[in-house]
């Protein structure tokens, strides 16, 4: 193949890359990057790090991050300062939401899978449970006995410090009007 | 009529009927032999509205039109010397010529609506930049969370709410049960369903148990018929005396789906 | 001021508007650009321009695209059919041939009343309109100086973002041929 060849195909994998990082909005690891892309996991690193120079120029306002595996696009440090204002409080605020819904949903619907979550919410969960395994809220429960067998989560000691609760069974339940709406209809 | 396979409903409108049977006959649109036409016209119509009567008014009314036309063609016309005379299609055929416009300019939207079929969307963003996680911790309590879980409740449908029940009873009892036994190497069945006041709860507290000897993670234990249950975490050696087995139950634990033979 | 500086301004201010492209997940004018970011709308546009020209380096798989005057990231079509199967979603609502006769009237004459159309179309429009108006398609923009002052009606945003045009001036035109066709004699 000619030297041409190659290039062309190293461009194409790195937009489809590319592409990718950018729908999903959250951080992606290379074996999900491969396997969504059809691209082999040995050739993602090489395709990653040709993105994150790409996007090292100046004239680039997001940057390439890669943290605890997961690849993520992200705006540039310097600029931050500037963003914040408008950005910082507002995802913060929208972060909490999301990450109390979360936390919420697994306390009173344990175990819950992954995906059960996120039909619940209607958004991916990824990054949410990962926050939230990493503040101990939350852990890997067990298996769901459907094929795949997705990993379930629970809450953790640490949640049931944090909340002041002895058991899980103390957590204060829907009142009547809302618990009729869990009757069988 | 030679033809009749075709339908009223195939035509968005008498104009688009018109020129239908000027295409097929490959005639002149600025000298529509107006006589045959108006007859072809009227006899689809006849048989249109013996299968279809609504949205037959504006079908009529071009017909009217149409023979209006026929008739002003058959009065004798004052030929002026400068043969300049008002030919009474002129206007019928603007509006055809208009219409035929539109209904090429509509072919060239459909083709970018086909284009549109497909949306790629990108996800809504939940982690952007970096924040100060401390602050999102700050002054919750477990209200907050039962206010939360409320909340998104309200926003299901009644087909999710009825599922998430099932699960919320019954898996919450398996966590109860996990959590008594991470104080306590056993507990007994009537102690787990001290606090249960419904008749449901027995009834989940009980599939709660099944379903955790299914998964291996408990063992029941009862000494004596009708006596009370005793609940202990699940040990292997208890059960797989042989090596080989203590393998695969390893392997299996919480993800098979074979029924536990522990006897009850 | 050196022409270095000039350049460090330029790529800063380019860098802080794709990390507000980024970070908003939606079209943008150049208004809300130049508000966000503090910069001169009369040079937002340019930025956007240099925006556009980086992105179009095969290396990248999301291209700035500008529909109804609205900025934001793409992937781009050469991608879409790999991305398809796992990103694509289906555009409801398709419209029937009826109602795209009655929308090519309305886009290509605007603005335009409900007896102009139905004396184009030769049958009522009063149902399409409505269709139209509830699929966001089209909306009233005003009202004909003649007696009655019918209403007017026009195409929307929407109507732009659903069939992928920047504006009006965009839509498909007759080729010349056909054009002729089409005039009166």
């Amino acid at each position: 193949m000619s030297e041409k060849q190659d290039m062309d195909i190293i461009n194409k994998q790195t937009a489809l890359v590319e592409a990718v990082l950018f729908l999903e909005n959250e951080p992606l690891t290379e074996e999900f990057l491969a396997r969504v892309t059809g691209i082999p996991k040995q050739e993602i690193k090489g395709i990653l790090d040709r993105i994150k120079e790409v996007y090292e120029a100046d004239v680039h306002g997001v940057q390439l991050l890669n943290l605890a595996g997961g690849y993520f696009f992200s705006p540039k440090e310097e600029l931050l300062d500037i963003l914040r204002p408008r950005y910082g409080k507002r995802n913060e605020g929208r972060l909490s939401r999301a990450a109390l819904e979360t936390l919420a949903i697994i306390a009173y619907s344990q175990p819950i899978t992954r995906s059960e979550i996120e039909s619940i919410r209607g958004v991916g969960a990824d990054s949410m449970i990962k926050l939230l395994a990493s503040k101990n809220m939350i852990k890997e429960v067990g298996k769901k006995d459907v094929p795949g067998h997705p990993l379930q989560y629970g809450t953790t000691k640490e949640f049931l410090m944090f909340f002041k609760l002895s058991s899980i069974s103390d957590l204060p339940k829907l009142d009547e009007v809302e618990q009729e709406r869990f009757e069988l209809r | 009529m030679e033809e009749t396979k075709f339908h009223i409903g195939e035509f968005e409108g008498p104009l688009d009927l018109l020129l239908f049977l000027i295409r097929k006959q490959e005639i002149n649109i600025y000298d529509i032999p107006i006589a045959r036409i108006t007859e072809q016209y009227l006899e689809y119509l006849a048989y249109a509205s013996k299968i279809e009567l609504d949205g037959l008014t504006e079908f009529y009314l071009m017909a009217a039109t149409l023979l209006l036309i026929k008739s002003r063609m058959l009065l004798p016309v004052e030929i002026d010397i400068d043969d300049d005379f008002d030919d009474p299609r002129q206007e019928l055929v603007e509006k055809l010529i208009e219409y035929q416009k539109f209904k090429k300019l509509s072919e060239l939207i459909a083709e970018k609506e086909n284009e549109a079929e497909w949306l790629v969307e990108r996800k809504t963003a939940q982690t952007v930049l970096p924040f100060k996680d401390e602050d999102i911790w700050e002054k919750i309590d477990v209200w907050d969370l039962l206010k939360t879980f409320s909340t998104i409740v309200s926003r299901l449908t009644p087909e999710k709410i009825i599922d998430l029940y099932e699960e919320v009873t019954i898996n919450e009892k398996v966590t109860f049960i996990r959590e008594l036994l991470e104080a306590k190497t056993d507990v007994l069945f009537t102690d787990i369903l001290k606090n249960s006041k419904s008749m449901l709860e027995v009834i989940c507290t009980f599939f709660a148990i099944l379903e955790m000897v299914k998964y291996k993670e408990i063992s029941i234990f009862q000494n004596r018929l009708f006596g009370d249950i005793r609940v202990a975490r699940y040990s292997k050696t208890l059960h797989e005396p042989d090596d080989a087995a203590d393998a695969v139950a390893a392997q299996a634990q919480g993800t098979e789906k074979e029924l536990s033979s522990d006897p009850v």
